[in-house]
């Protein structure tokens, strides 16, 4: 048997570390916005890191039930569509009410 | 372990668009571009998510997050005025950078750090029917949950976007 | 050998002598497999197997996408013009034939023009996401027995998911042309995607429901099974997913994302050269997935009864496709535009509940086939009646009780042989029925 | 709370397609529904009413064919009558049938055109446009029969007509007034006035009430299907319109779709006056003798036909010399057109679109 040309592996340590550059990613979105709807992008883009590391366990590791993993991830796209809906629907209703959706002024709980 | 060199190559090409698109998220002036790259974002996530054997969980991704929620998204950003679609950063800008940089070095040191338990199971054949089966067996009432979720969910959008006035309208002929 | 005596061979002899070599393009898997014999035979690796067959089904795919394209304009433009009592392209090559030609090179002749203040990278890349799902979807799509790209699991969700991606990028391009009627008619298109999305895949989920799987090839093998076409089993969800699938796909009496007489091009208002080509032959190109998708899932695909086996499966499958498409052109070339509201309403109020008592109709009708063990034979046709019975009532039952109601005057005017000057004003119309209607 | 937004001006033209010339409408939009509207005409402005006072009577007639340049033989016919009224002349008896039957074949045309380009603004693609043109051209096919011109025909002259028919003509007009355009209407009938999505578009969109109309003063289909029962051709007969028997269509809500009604119903009168002119068609000359260049006693006219689109009037005053001293247009579609704003705001712009169509205005004689 010849040696192949190329030999790659991908580990599931590689996908979790793409998966924690997403999440921080999203992090830094999610704190530093200033829009709403910037902040909402941020909060979607961790739920997508979840999901790449919640698929990547269902793939490797060992498991009874493997596809639990992929379960869990339907869940999460399922609440997020409902969260993206409630917080584009939050931004919308803000907006009307103070005309503006930049969170450094959205203040009414201060005080 | 995946040892297949096409799908390894598909996979870091992926990640890296994924990556490079979500760092465009960050860092673009304009909301609406923002909201695009997002998009893109969320198809190479479910590029990998292919790669990860997971075809249901990557079309459906593409269906309600690319389909879905950007176009969503972009409704919710055009309906607020031109003068707040930039994407500029509050005052917190620096110290979210830190802290997402400390989450990103903790979660990596974990993660290498880890001695996983990997199976040499292989790629899972189609998953669309046996996620059916797991919905509606094990996992039955989480799924009702969920659906009772979004019910909520879409009544609670309705409620908060109505407007209390409604303005005099012709008649539309319903 | 005279003609005689070729007419004693059998139709089925001679085609025997063909079946299984590579040139019986009946079945283009004898092709591929060929190739396959050939590249073991040399030595080369499975993956490499893999990827040459991947790229000959692309390949071929791309060349049909690309002669759709080209000669679907002249067939459009061909078929339209019949309709509206003219003659249509006539002058270039034999029928006119060479006219898309001509049209291209016109195209690429001309100056590409760029918004100085549009962002360059979005309004360039809108065309080609434009044109990439109406492309992907034919991956997934069964071409014959064994000639199918991929045969995908999930093959009807990929579908839907890739035609919602086109509208995202007929928003690129309306937003990104810094026009005011292309963003009309992008927050057209948003609005109608978020209307439309629901009915188009709640339709389908009844097919869904009676195939029992989401690959196409299922759907295709069930429909034969069962001999029946899905269009009979399924009459509403395939007259939801027409009317649906030609509001995104911006075909009258939907087009009110580039409604020409309202908002002069809509997205591509600002699109010049090849990019409204691309534009251009890709609305082409979207049509004609969306035929195949419904000459897959509701006429049977390549099975068609006892056809299949003399002609060619891809052939009935083409032919099915363009009877499809020949709707949709003749649909576009009769209806005026709803107006945007109406559009949305028919969307929520009509299509919508429909599609989801058509769905609970057919949990039903499968659970009841599930359990009670009695075979297709006896309950096909019986399916076929109720979902017939369903469709006419709930399409009768919608018109008679949720129709537009504007017959609070006559329709027809009224009509006055003679003339009182110094009457005026005259009756107005509720003086006038008021009075009982006489002149 | 409504959303408090900023409209959004929008231009509608001049170089846009529904507007049917050179005509530009400034909307402020507010989501789609529009606000605020405002006109600008004069794209199109040739200055046709100076130039006329340095041209003879007869000279001016080409001019009345550019200014609806869709009812060419109305703008002729009216012109020329305020010339005889000034002039007192004579028109002979054959000469005025024939202008009965060339106005009434015009308005046909003009509807079938209008009728087509309104349904095309409605959003149908192209399709009853064409068949629409294919009527307009079998009347065209007449007009080119008798005086060699389709569109701009010039074919009324100051005391009479250019040209007698063809004896080819009458067999061709009645096939057509008793075969062809019956078979076409009755094809409007079924595909366009039981349309469901046209109902839908036209129904209470663009209304007129018949105050405003009155105020406005309106004249044509859009004053009928406002209630008001108003033609020239019953309340000032011209011609020997006070011969033929004909009704006049009125609506009841004044909407687009009340108009195109209308229209098409007009044209089903118009072949009943047809029938009639052909009937009782005199012999005789078809033109007195007027000199080319005539002057007319000092003095002034003001006479008034019912044009395809309204009251179209001409004011013509002579100074006793070759020319016009002063030339006046009262033109329908300009005077139309001035409601647009109190139509419009409300609606959105493809009702907009829908109802700037069912006014049926000629840009060449709104700017004239």
């Amino acid at each position: 048997m010849t040696t192949p040309l190329l030999a790659l592996t991908l580990h599931l340590e590689d996908v979790l570390v793409v998966g924690a550059a997403l999440f921080a990613i999203g992090l830094y979105v999610a704190l530093s916005k200033r829009n709403a709807i910037g902040v909402l992008m941020g909060v979607e883009l961790m739920l997508n890191a979840v999901n790449v590391t919640l698929l990547a366990f269902s793939r490797f590791i060992e498991s009874e039930q493997p596809l639990d993993g992929q379960v869990f991830a339907v869940f999460v796209i399922t609440v997020a569509a409902a969260e993206a809906a409630v917080a584009l629907a939050l931004a919308v209703a803000i907006y009307k009410h103070r005309e503006t959706v930049n969170i450094d002024e959205i203040d009414l709980l201060r005080w | 372990m995946i040892a297949d060199n096409g799908i390894v190559i598909a996979f870091w090409l992926l990640a890296a668009t994924t990556i490079g698109c979500a760092l465009m998220v960050a860092a673009v002036r304009e909301l609406v571009q923002a909201v695009l790259f997002l998009a893109l974002t969320f198809v190479g996530a479910a590029g990998m998510y292919i790669v990860l054997s997971a075809d249901f969980v990557a079309v459906v991704q593409v269906l309600i997050y690319a389909g879905a929620v950007s176009v969503l998204m972009t409704f919710a950003v055009m309906l607020t005025p031109a003068a707040d679609r930039r994407n500029s950063e509050t005052v917190f800008q620096v110290p979210a950078l830190i802290l997402a940089g400390l989450v990103l070095a903790i979660v990596v040191f974990v993660t290498l750090d880890t001695d996983w338990a990997i199976s040499d199971r292989g790629a899972f054949s189609a998953t669309a029917a046996s996620l059916g089966e797991a919905f509606l067996k094990p996992y039955v009432v989480p799924f009702e949950v969920a659906s009772v979720l979004l019910m909520v969910a879409m009544i609670g959008a309705i409620v908060l976007t109505q407007e209390d006035e409604v303005p005099p309208r012709r008649q539309e002929g319903e | 050998m005279t003609l005689n005596a070729l007419r004693l061979i059998p139709m089925r002899s001679l085609l025997d002598l063909i079946t299984g070599y590579w040139w019986d393009l009946r079945d283009f898997s004898n092709l591929t497999r060929m190739i396959y014999k050939h590249l073991e035979d040399w030595g080369f690796p499975d993956w490499s197997i893999y990827v040459i067959s991947g790229l000959i089904g692309t390949l071929g795919i791309i060349a049909f996408i690309g002669g759709v394209a080209v000669i679907n304009i002249w067939v459009e433009r061909r078929v339209v013009g019949r309709m509206q009592s003219r003659l249509g392209p006539n002058r270039l090559g034999p029928f006119g034939l060479l006219q898309p030609v001509a049209d291209a090179i016109k195209l690429m002749q001309k100056e590409v023009l760029q918004p100085a203040s549009a962002p360059g990278l979005i309004y360039t890349l809108a065309p080609i996401a434009f044109t990439v799902p109406g492309i992907a979807v034919f991956a997934v799509v069964p071409w014959g027995r064994h000639a199918v790209l991929a045969s995908l699991d999930v093959g009807l969700l990929y579908i839907l998911g890739m035609s919602s991606l086109a509208v995202l990028s007929v928003f690129m391009a309306g937003y990104s042309s810094n026009n005011k009627y292309s963003l009309f008619g992008a927050m057209r298109v948003i609005a109608m995607l978020v209307s439309y999305e629901i009915p188009i895949v709640a339709g389908l989920l009844g097919v869904v429901l009676f195939a029992g799987t989401m690959d196409l090839q299922g759907i295709v093998l069930f429909q034969e099974e069962n001999w029946a076409f899905m269009v009979m089993l399924q009459p509403l969800a395939f007259l939801i997913y027409f009317f649906a699938i030609s509001a995104e796909l911006n075909r009258t009496p939907a087009d009110i994302a580039e409604a020409e007489s309202e908002i002069v091009g809509g997205y591509h208002t600002e699109y010049s050269g090849m990019k409204f080509g691309l534009f251009y032959a890709a609305e082409l190109i979207n049509a004609v997935s969306v035929s195949a998708i419904i000459a897959t899932l509701f006429l049977g695909g390549w099975w068609a009864y006892k056809l299949d086996e003399l002609v060619p499966g891809w052939m009935i499958f083409i032919g099915k496709v363009y009877g499809v498409y020949f709707l949709f052109v003749w649909t576009r070339g009769t209806l005026p535009r709803f107006r945007i509201d109406q559009l949305l309403a028919f969307a929520w109020k009509w299509l919508t509940p429909m599609a989801i008592i058509n769905v609970v109709v057919v949990a039903a009708e499968v659970l009841a086939w599930e359990e009670s063990g009695w075979s297709a034979g006896f309950w096909i046709p019986v399916f076929i009646a109720v979902n017939g019975a369903l469709t006419g009532a709930l399409i009768f039952g919608f018109v008679k009780f949720f129709a537009p109601k504007f017959q609070r005057f006559p329709t027809r005017p009224r009509f006055y042989p003679d003339i009182d000057v110094p009457s005026l004003p005259a009756v107005t119309g509720a003086e006038f029925m008021a009075k009982g209607g006489q002149a | 709370m409504p959303i408090k937004v900023e409209p959004v001006e929008v231009n509608i033209g001049p170089q846009h397609p529904s507007t049917h010339g050179v005509f530009r409408m400034v909307a402020k939009i507010d989501g789609e529904r529009i606000v605020d509207v405002k006109m600008v005409v004069g794209y199109l402005h040739r200055s046709m009413e100076k130039l006329a006072e340095e041209r003879t009577f007869t000279q001016n007639i080409p001019f009345t064919d550019r200014m609806d340049y869709l009812a060419a033989m109305s703008g002729n016919l009216g012109y020329c009558l305020s010339v005889e009224k000034l002039a007192n002349i004579e028109v002979p008896e054959r000469a005025q049938y024939l202008r009965v039957i060339f106005g009434e074949l015009q308005r046909v045309a003009s509807h079938c055109m209008a009728t087509g380009a309104f349904i095309n603004d409605c959003g149908a693609w192209q399709t009853p446009v064409m068949w629409c043109f294919r009527d307009r051209e079998r009347v065209l096919d007449l007009f080119e029969m008798t005086c060699g011109a389709r569109l701009t025909t010039n074919y009324m002259r100051i005391g009479g007509v250019a040209f007698d028919i063809p004896d080819e003509f009458l067999p061709a007009l009645e096939k057509l007034v008793n075969d062809e355009l019956p078979k076409a209407f009755e094809e409007y009938e079924e595909l366009i006035v039981g349309n469901e999505i046209i109902m839908m578009r036209a129904r209470d969109v663009g209304v007129v009430t018949p105050e405003l109309a009155i105020n406005a003063s309106l004249s044509g289909p859009m004053l009928r299907s406002a209630g008001i029962a108003w033609d020239i051709r019953k309340a000032d007969p011209y011609c020997v319109y006070d011969r033929m028997k004909f009704d006049i269509p009125v609506g009841y809500n004044g909407d687009a779709y009340d108009r195109m009604t209308i229209r098409i119903e007009e044209m089903k009168q118009s072949l009943r006056i047809i029938r009639q002119a052909v009937g009782d068609l005199p012999g005789g000359a078809h033109k007195t003798d007027v000199p080319l260049a005539i002057r007319p006693p000092a003095g002034e006219a003001y006479s008034r036909v019912e044009s395809p689109k309204g009251e179209l009037g001409f004011y013509v005053v002579s100074d006793g010399g070759p020319a016009p001293y002063r030339w006046h247009v009262r033109a329908p579609s300009l005077i139309n057109l001035s409601v647009l704003r109190e139509m419009t705001v409300g609606q959105t712009i493809a009702d907009a679109i829908v109802t700037l169509g069912s006014i049926d205005i000629n840009v060449g004689e709104v700017d004239r």
